[in-house]
């Protein structure tokens, strides 16, 4: 593979979608029938062509090879210290792979889009672009950059393709999001300057290499840490802060909706993997009990919420909470395998909600409800749709030889060392988890056939086609997990050692240095009080 | 050595005449002449300060903002009278099209 | 024990590849030609019982046929493998499993004859055998949770098979929920393992507990006896002991064969292989466990024997029955006497599964009537169900000759000799539970057995007798039902010794003694006779002097309305509550709420641009003197 | 320092002064002849700073920043000035392109009239960026303010641009009353009007007449700039006004009273005692600007009156940034970048509020939100435009100029210890993601209603000024050093110095 | 000396308040004349000559000349009746004494202040002032004053709907 040293893997990766975009509106005649068939055939290549490259990284990344591969850097703005970086570990590898392969999915799913689908189309490779950033990029000013840049797409794809409170949807996801990742773009702020002048780093830095060397008072970490929780926990979504995840599901396209669920509920987790623990290992530290805590509050809430829904898509957005709840528990309990399972469900749950939501598709596009009173003994109608059903429906409810369980096991065992109280409730999660499920596929699938279904159809070959390869993903993890785990597993090793490092220097340098008490007269005392000595707290990690 | 103090007292005084004048009248032409009165008072406050600190540079001073004063009267004059002429009325009130 | 040798070959994972290959055959290849597919699954079911017995047939006495798969999944040193392994007491089972499963799967192919959804059903019940065998042949205790999980699916699925009726799907769903509060109890069992011995492989985990033991571990007990007591719930939830049982006689809804394999030869039972197989943990449990496991055990089998007596379904009166005779094997496993638990496992297969096939062809014949009362005099139309049915009823009265008796004989044994001192010393009391509720069961079950066969006809239907894919094996296990008891009697034991611990005969007592013993099963079965026999009327006359007590027993101690408003109502009432309340009204309310105060304070400021010059000229003026007085103020 | 190189740095003013008084007298007849003049006189002005950058450092003495010129302290000869006077030639230069054309749509009669006053009143503009002394302070802003209420007043048939005009000539003399009060205070008390003798005194002189003195400029420099408590003025006038003086008003001027504000400021009375004075107050200032500012755009359904809260909002920002004394480098640096970038997005958002206006000027309802509804089907290259431009003023990435530049912003306002403002400033930019997705909601979300009126092709002018605009805020955003480093220089060459 | 100044306050203070209570504009106009002849006066008395002399003839002269000519040519007749609205005026007036209180102690802070040679405003020493220092402030007060003109003229364009100014 000499020829593909000097290439710049990564930088096409990420960029490859968005050019994708701008072909698809530099050919001019979009809306005409052949335009529309033209446009998705592109987009269609292009998502594959991206889906291949993440497999060449995927070929070239050695998982025993310490530190960040592939990495790619060059300076930007250097009054800022900010570098173009990019590089990947096993955990953004396996998350961008779940990308580019949901992506293919997610465009041959938008047969049922009729109106401009170009611009549909568009966004979502623009869409594509911004997630495979955040997921590479290694310097804060990068990730905050394409962190950012998922708002607008998604806000487009909701806005105008959703259902019909889609404005309200649209705009409460993005002034949600936007609330809590300006705190962050504050802490980032916060971060990169004492990177500069305590460790005596030349220039403000954002790289992560070099904030890795900053030095923070606990009172500072626990401030910084806790800008850095809400940006990430109202995507993940965790418990209070999930109230737009149902609205932003019920109306965004089915497409929306997957890659919604798919891939940008993960960012949240990825960006707490990534910056907020190893950044503030003692701030974690402080909130670790409170986070596992709303964590399993989220599962059973969300289970409990999911089971009285009437309306099939918010019951799978309920359910996202829940599941997300036990990556959330998983990655906070901070043990190796318990954060590996954490990825592992994430992948998980990213293909089997995928999967939900894309059935849901298929039924919404024939009979345009989402009621679950609207249906009602469907099985015998399209049997081939109610297997399919079935089997997603048991990957969502963790069964043995699906993925769900793998990445629900290891969590539980993982965090069960941690956190012994809070498992044994989230194992009532598990339980209420069959009940939901079961519900719904009972009200809808079984029973007397819905006089107002007589004439559905069963699945056609795109859409079979759309869902064969998660259900080949759905058994492939829940039987062959290891090569998945054996990607994830050494980097979150060395990402829990980082961590236990940085704290245990925090620690012993012993900073008294008080934290940046405002010497200007500001009538009103900046947030950050005066941290006179520094409390050494059992670590719990 | 008071006369200076009490021309700045009286000066600022005015001052806040011409303010009030400025805020209370209806109509414009009237409120143009409360600024004329604020800036005499200010040309006054500057000869004053010209006195205490022993150079002509405040002098200079309000040979220049005379020389904006009328520039100003020019144009405020222009503006009354485009007014006047759209809005049939010299008073502020009837002005109030852009708001909220 | 400890001269095991771990051989190495592939018959362990062949067995339950049989069934699967099977029910991907029948449900593929049997949507062209539905008899096509009864074939397959029962032709996959004879050959993992054939397999079985090769693989049997050359295992030495502490042999381990060992089928190490693949790495399953594992992070640092905690790893999980797919590692199946056939010995002496897995071996056992799989006899049971697959050859009552080949039995059912050839007496189904005629039961379910005229359903359009044949390929559906056997492809279920192939995977419902692959399953049982995956939990049988389980090397760790992972590995027995997929086929755990697995059955409970099946189970589901079986139940829920005519979908077409909600109540079925009701069931069927309430089965995989009460299965799944076990699961969870198994799950903890497992992660405490983890916690405290760091794999959960049984050979390991007998090595690692017996190192525990030898250094006299203070806290091993306290350790062993909350991860028996998490297992001992995961056994209650898959083999319907007292807390958990209410999905079992609802589970009935599904059709006669699955009740038959499923719900009474080889599921339920999965309880007490877990019991056997993990019998190092409660072995070295503290004695409250064994107390415990037995206390509930014996209330179970009571209450269920009383509900038992007042049902009229023939279907729900033989499932109350298995959840008692389930409460008996318990009795043992609690006991220590875990061969004594097996031993009464396959008796009860025996004379339970030809019950059940009884029933069904019972059922079948007057086309699908379920209810004892529209039946009767069918000891003529249907000579071979019925004496099928009789010699299955006094096997499981416990009458001397047949099977029943020795294994009910050797659990009321079991308990005296128990190692448990609280046991020993409860002994009398649990033992006198233990014999009314064998009345009790000779009693009902000869009321369900003359209800049915004697007397006249009630029904309008016209029965007539099932055809030989019916009858024969009904034959066979009613054969297997009289010489079980005899045969097994000391073989089992001998045949499990290296296995199980403490696996050695009972002496067995003379003929007469035998006949004596059984005092109990005859007085039922005279008691029963004579009550539905000539003196019919004094039945009524009982229920119309205690009413309350019929209707009690009729309506199941009204366990289930009891589960109903205690837990599922008032969770679905705060469920509808939180999303209501707490969703959209607290968590959205406080975000249209900022969004609200924003817009407002908005509107408050927007309205102060009056549009007047002068009010402008006003706030500026007022601007200004606060500053200069906050300056010189500062 | 050779005579020749100080006159070069007077020559922009002197050629746009006498230039736009000859346009003045072009005949009224045709437009293109004062347009076009009007260009050419600018890109010779403009020629100048580019082709003799030696005169703009010559001021730069060993002794520091503000030694006399050939002019004494009335012309600083520094690099401030420099970047500056492009600045304003080039937002010269676009709001006459954008003006091209639609004069006459627009209501103002006169076009070499038109044309002359904004080269005169640029001129003037200059002349405030470059003062260094009180009394050419005053009469350049005195200038720069006439030259706009008469640009605000040019649209005479139309009654609001009038009213428009009215208001803004009542409230600018008002305050620059006051300025000029607290000049003649300042004066009496330090004893000359040069900002370098000021700066001196000021440490050493009585407390009390100074600080009132200095209050009272600030009060003019914060009225100028449009912050809060002084900000009533800004949406009337921005509405009222014809919208390239509008856009002219929210960029160029606002970019000369920055000019203005940073000179006062941080020569004038940076020294650490004095700045104690005036910084609790600018402090409450930018907070009640940046909060003010957002939320009541929140409830605007006028997009000038919006876009005028909004720039209200983002002159927040940039006051966040003047507090700091102890970061001035890195402070001016991020000012200048920041101020840039805002003219860029402002032209280019004002460009397309013309465009889709289009000649339906007299109507009320012309430039509200409706009017936008359906863009991106009936015009997408517009409607992309200003998608790009709002996403710019959010701060969200496809508009990833506004971004860095909060960035530059916020690291300097956080880095001299004002978190709290920062977050503050942080929240607001939250919140007024709110009412920019809102138009863009308008553009692609609701369908174009039969009252939206026919979008009419908008001149050359417009749409060049619309594509040069998104160009430069591409560029801007992906490659900010070039301009940033240029910006950090010229700060750290003039405001570092700590007197 | 100090009678002089005491007079000339006087006359300075009613004619302030006569220019903003007068109820006409004419007579307003006229008071202000009345004020800028009084400010003159003062000039004289702090021998700022030129200054004094410049006030008479461009302030006085040319610019309230002209206020009148407005005033004459709008043909303005008084407020009309009723005083502007109730609170504007008790605010403005509430926040002008609030204004003066924390200015008028500031100017006693000047007692201490002797002055040094009180420089002569003659028309020679700030001509020579204006023309060395402050030519570049000249030029740019050229520029303000074209603009004024330019400004003016295309604010009294006449617009396209026909001028009612005769009425």
């Amino acid at each position: 593979m000499a020829l593909l040293d000097g290439f710049p893997l990564l930088s096409a990766l990420v960029w490859l979608p968005l050019l994708g975009a701008i072909v698809l509106y530099a050919i001019p005649g979009g809306d005409s029938p052949e335009g529309q068939l033209r446009s998705r055939g592109l987009a269609l290549g292009f998502t594959v062509m991206t889906l291949i490259l993440s497999l060449l990284a995927l070929s070239r990344f050695s998982s025993n090879q310490p530190g960040y591969q592939l990495v790619e850097s060059f300076r930007w703005i250097e009054a800022l210290g900010v570098r173009y970086e990019l590089g990947i570990d096993g955990v953004s590898l396996a998350l961008i792979l779940l990308t580019t392969i949901l992506m293919p999915l997610i465009v041959l799913s938008s047969h049922s889009i009729h109106e401009s689908v170009r611009g549909y189309l568009a966004c979502m490779l623009v869409l594509e672009t911004a997630m495979l950033g955040t997921l590479v990029a290694l310097d804060l000013f990068l990730f905050y950059l394409f962190w950012e840049f998922m708002l607008a797409p998604m806000y487009l794809i909701i806005g105008i393709w959703g259902g019909k409170r889609r404005v309200y949807a649209s705009m409460k996801f993005v002034l949600y999001t936007a609330v809590g990742s300006v705190l962050m773009f504050v802490a980032i702020l916060y971060t990169s300057w004492m990177a500069y002048d305590q460790a005596g780093v030349q220039l403000p830095s954002f790289l992560l290499g070099d904030l890795l060397h900053a030095r923070f008072t606990l009172q500072e970490q626990i401030w910084l840490f806790a800008a850095f929780a809400l940006a990430m926990c109202i995507k993940i979504p965790l418990f209070p802060l999930h109230t737009w995840l149902p609205d932003a599901h019920v109306e965004a396209p089915t497409g929306g909706s997957v890659v919604l669920a798919g891939v940008l509920l993960k960012m949240g987790l990825y960006g707490l993997f990534r910056f907020g623990y190893p950044l503030f290992p003692d701030g974690a530290a402080v909130f670790a009990p409170y986070l596992a805590a709303l964590a399993v509050i989220g599962i059973i809430y969300g289970a409990c919420i999911a089971w009285v829904q009437l309306d099939i898509k918010k019951l799978v957005a309920y359910s996202s909470v829940s599941h997300l709840g036990y990556c959330v528990l998983g990655l906070v309990a901070g043990t190796s395998l318990s954060v590996t399972g954490s990825t592992v469900q994430m992948i998980n749950h990213g293909i089997s909600t995928g999967a939900l939501f894309l059935l849901v598709g298929v039924l919404y596009d024939r009979t345009h409800t989402r009621l679950i009173a609207d249906y009602g003994g469907i099985a015998a109608k399209v049997p081939v749709f109610a297997t399919l059903f079935l089997l997603f429906t048991l990957s969502s409810i963790a069964l043995p030889l699906t993925n769900g369980f793998v990445g629900e096991f290891m969590i539980l065992s993982g965090s069960y060392e941690t956190y012994p109280m809070l498992t044994f409730f989230a194992l009532a999660g598990v339980v209420l988890g069959a009940v939901y499920m079961l519900t719904l596929y009972m009200k809808t699938m079984y029973g007397e056939v819905n006089p107002a279904r007589e004439g559905l159809t069963d699945i056609r070959l795109i859409e079979a086609v759309t869902l064969a390869p998660l259900l080949i993903l759905v058994f492939w993890l829940g039987l062959f997990p290891q090569p998945l785990v054996d990607l994830i597993e050494p980097s979150v090793v060395r990402s829990l050692q980082i961590t236990k490092e940085r704290s245990h220097v925090l620690r012993e340098s012993e900073l008294t240095r008080e934290a940046l008490i405002p010497e200007d007269m500001a009538p009103r005392g900046v947030l950050m009080q005066k941290q006179s000595e520094y409390p050494s707290r059992p670590m719990s990690l | 050595m008071e006369r200076i103090h009490t021309i700045l007292a009286i000066a600022a005084i005015t001052f806040a005449i011409g303010a009030v004048g400025v805020i209370v009248r209806r109509n414009v032409i009237v409120v143009f002449m409360c600024i004329e009165l604020m800036l005499n008072a200010v040309n006054l406050s500057f000869v004053a300060f010209s006195q205490s600190v022993g150079n002509l540079t405040g002098q200079v001073a309000v040979f220049f903002v005379m020389v904006v004063a009328a520039a100003e009267a020019a144009v405020g004059l222009a503006i009354f009278i485009a007014l006047f002429r759209t809005a049939r009325s010299v008073e502020s009130t009837s002005a109030t099209e852009l708001r909220l | 024990m400890d001269t095991r040798q771990v051989i190495t070959s592939l018959d362990p994972a062949l067995i339950p590849l049989a069934p699967l290959v099977g029910a991907a055959a029948a449900y593929g290849l049997g949507r062209k030609n539905r008899v096509f597919s009864g074939v397959i699954a029962t032709f996959a079911a004879i050959v993992a019982f054939a397999l079985t017995l090769k693989g049997v047939f050359d295992l030495a006495p502490s042999a381990i046929k060992e089928a190490h798969l693949w790495r399953w999944f594992g992070v640092g040193q905690v790893a999980f493998d797919m590692t199946l392994r056939l010995d002496r007491l897995s071996s056992v089972m799989c006899l049971v499993i697959t050859g009552i499963g080949s039995l059912i799967h050839l007496y189904s192919t005629a039961y379910m004859a005229d359903d359009e959804g044949m390929p559906r059903f056997f492809a279920y019940l192939n995977l419902f055998l692959f399953s049982m065998l995956v939990l049988v042949l389980g090397g760790n205790l992972l590995v027995l949770f997929i086929g755990w999980e697995g059955v409970g699916l099946c189970s589901y699925l079986l139940i829920g098979f005519w979908f077409r009726n909600l109540n079925y799907c009701g069931a069927g769903r309430k089965a995989f929920v009460v299965n799944r509060i076990g699961d969870a109890g198994v799950l903890m069992g497992i992660f405490l393992l983890l916690k405290h011995f760091g794999t959960v492989d049984f050979l390991l985990l007998n090595d690692r507990l017996g190192e525990a033991a030898a250094l006299f571990d203070p806290k091993l007990a306290a350790v062993c006896t909350l991860i028996g007591f998490c297992l001992f719930i995961g056994a209650t939830g898959k083999s319907a002991q007292l807390p958990l049982f209410v999905w079992l006689p609802d589970a009935m809804a599904g059709p006669t064969p699955v009740s038959a394999l499923i719900h009474a030869a080889t599921m339920v039972t999965a309880g007490v292989y877990l019991f056997a197989r993990a019998h190092f943990v409660f072995d070295s449990a503290g004695a409250e466990l064994g107390l415990i496991v037995v206390v509930v055990a014996a209330l179970t089998a009571f209450i269920s024997a009383t509900i038992a007596v007042a049902q009229n379904d023939i279907k729900k009166v033989l499932a109350y029955s298995t959840v008692s005779q389930l409460g008996f094997m318990f009795l043992a496993a609690g006991a220590g006497a875990y061969w004594v638990a097996l031993f009464h496992v396959i008796t009860h297969a025996f004379f339970k599964a030809c019950l059940f096939l009884g029933a069904g062809s019972v059922i079948h014949g007057c086309h699908h009537e379920q209810d004892m009362r529209q039946m009767g005099g069918l000891r003529r139309l249907m000579p071979v169900t019925f004496i099928t049915y009789f010699i299955s009823t006094l096997a499981i009265a416990g009458i001397y000759p047949f099977s029943g008796f020795h294994s009910k004989h050797a659990i009321l044994a079991s308990l005296g000799q128990s190692p448990n001192s609280l046991i020993v010393a409860s002994a009398p009391i649990i033992v006198l539970i233990a014999s009314v509720t064998a009345g009790l069961t000779a009693f009902y079950m000869t009321r369900s057995l003359v209800l049915t066969f004697f007397g006249s006809y009630r029904g309008h239907a016209h029965p007539h007798e099932s055809p030989w894919k019916m009858t024969v094996p009904l034959i066979v296990l009613a054969v297997l039902a009289v010489i079980g008891g005899i045969g097994l009697e000391h073989s089992l034991p001998h045949y499990l010794e290296a296995v199980l611990p403490r696996a050695h005969a009972h002496e067995s007592l003379a003929p007469i003694d035998s006949l004596g013993a059984s005092w109990i099963g005859v007085l039922g079965v005279l008691i029963g006779v004579f009550l539905y026999g000539p003196l019919a009327s004094v039945p009524p006359a009982i229920a119309k002097a205690i009413p309350l007590l019929l209707r009690l027993l009729q309506g199941k101690y009204f366990i289930d309305e009891v589960y109903q408003t205690l837990i599922v109502r008032p969770l679905e009432g705060v469920s509808r509550v939180l999303w209501r309340g707490v969703d959209q009204g607290v968590i959205d309310g406080t975000v249209n709420g900022t969004a609200e105060v924003v817009e407002v304070s908005g509107e408050l400021v927007r309205t102060m641009q009056t549009g007047d010059v002068r009010h402008y000229a006003l706030y500026l003026f007022g601007a200004i003197a606060t500053m200069v007085a906050v300056y010189l103020v500062w | 320092m050779t005579n020749v190189t100080q006159w070069v740095a007077v020559i922009p003013t002197a050629v746009l002064g006498l230039g736009g008084m000859v346009l003045a007298l072009a005949p009224r007849g045709e437009e293109r002849i004062p347009a076009f003049g009007a260009l050419a006189l600018l890109l010779v002005a403009l020629s100048v700073p580019f082709l003799f950058e030696g005169g703009y450092t010559a001021g730069v003495g060993a002794s520091g920043v503000l030694n006399a010129g050939l002019f004494g302290a009335g012309f600083l000869h520094d690099p401030v000035t420099w970047f500056f006077t492009v600045l304003v030639l080039t937002g010269t230069l676009v709001v006459v392109a954008m003006s091209f054309g639609r004069l006459k749509s627009l209501g103002i009669s006169s076009s070499p009239e038109y044309y002359g006053l904004l080269l005169m009143t640029s001129a003037s503009a200059i002349v405030l960026v470059g003062a260094g002394e009180l009394i050419t302070i005053f009469v350049g802003l005195e200038a720069l303010s006439l030259g706009l209420y008469c640009l605000c007043g040019s649209a005479v048939s139309s009654r609001r641009s009038v009213e428009g005009a009215l208001k803004y000539f009542i409230l600018g003399s008002f305050s620059s009353a006051f300025l000029l009060y607290g000049m003649s205070v300042l004066y009496g008390v330090t004893g000359s009007t040069e900002l370098a003798v000021i700066a001196r005194e000021l440490v050493s002189v009585r407390q009390i007449p100074a600080i009132f003195g200095v209050g009272l400029i600030l009060v003019g420099v914060f009225f100028k700039l449009g912050a809060v408590p002084f900000h009533f003025w800004a949406p009337d006038v921005y509405q009222g006004a014809p919208t390239p003086v509008t856009a002219y008003m929210a960029s160029v001027v606002k970019a000369a009273a920055l000019a203005m504000a940073m000179r006062l400021l941080w020569n004038g009375f940076g020294h650490n005692e004095v700045a104690g004075w005036w910084l609790g107050s600018a402090w409450t200032v930018a907070l009640l600007t940046m909060i003010v500012g957002n939320i009541v755009a929140v409830r605007q359904r006028n997009v000038k009156r919006m876009l005028a809260y909004s720039s209200v909002a983002h002159v927040g920002y940039m006051t966040a940034a003047l507090l700091p004394p102890g970061a001035r480098a890195a402070g001016g640096g991020a000012l200048l970048f920041y101020i840039v970038a805002y003219s860029v997005v402002t032209f280019g958002a004002f460009a397309v509020t013309m465009a889709v206006t289009g000649d339906r000027v007299d109507q009320p309802s012309a430039d509200d939100i409706s009017s936008f509804a359906g863009l991106s089907r009936t015009n997408p290259r517009i409607a992309a435009a200003m998608t790009l431009f709002l996403l710019t003023l959010a701060g969200l990435p496809p508009g990833t100029v506004g971004l860095v530049g909060k960035f530059y912003l916020l690291s300097v306002v956080v880095q001299s210890h004002f978190v709290g403002l920062a977050v503050v400033a942080a929240i607001c930019s939250a919140i007024s993601c709110y009412f920019y997705l809102r138009v863009i909601s308008a553009m692609y979300v609701q369908q174009a209603t039969d009252v939206t009126p026919p979008h009419f092709v908008s001149p050359l002018g417009t749409r060049i000024v619309i594509g040069s605009m998104v160009a430069a805020s591409i560029i801007l955003g992906l490659t900010p050093s070039f301009v940033h480093n240029r910006a950090q220089a010229v700060a750290h060459g003039v405001f570092v110095r700590q007197p | 000396m100090s009678v002089t100044i005491a007079i000339l306050s006087v006359c300075m203070l009613i004619s302030a308040v006569s220019v903003v209570a007068a109820r006409s504009p004419i007579v307003s106009a006229l008071a202000l004349v009345g004020n800028l002849i009084t400010v003159a006066a003062f000039y004289a008395a702090m021998n700022a000559h030129f200054l004094a002399a410049v006030q008479i003839l461009v302030y006085a002269g040319a610019i309230v000349v002209l206020v009148l000519f407005v005033l004459m040519l709008l043909n303005v007749k008084g407020e009309a009746g009723k005083k502007s609205d109730f609170i504007l005026r008790v605010g403005a007036a509430i926040i002008a004494g609030f204004f003066l209180l924390t200015v008028v102690p500031i100017w006693d802070g000047w007692l201490g202040l002797s002055n040094l040679s009180a420089p002569e405003g003659t028309v020679r020493a700030i001509g020579k002032l204006v023309y060395t220092d402050y030519v570049y402030c000249f030029e740019v007060a050229s520029i303000l004053i074209l603009i004024a003109v330019v400004g003016a003229v295309t604010l009294g364009r006449r617009a396209r709907i026909p001028n009612i100014a005769s009425e």
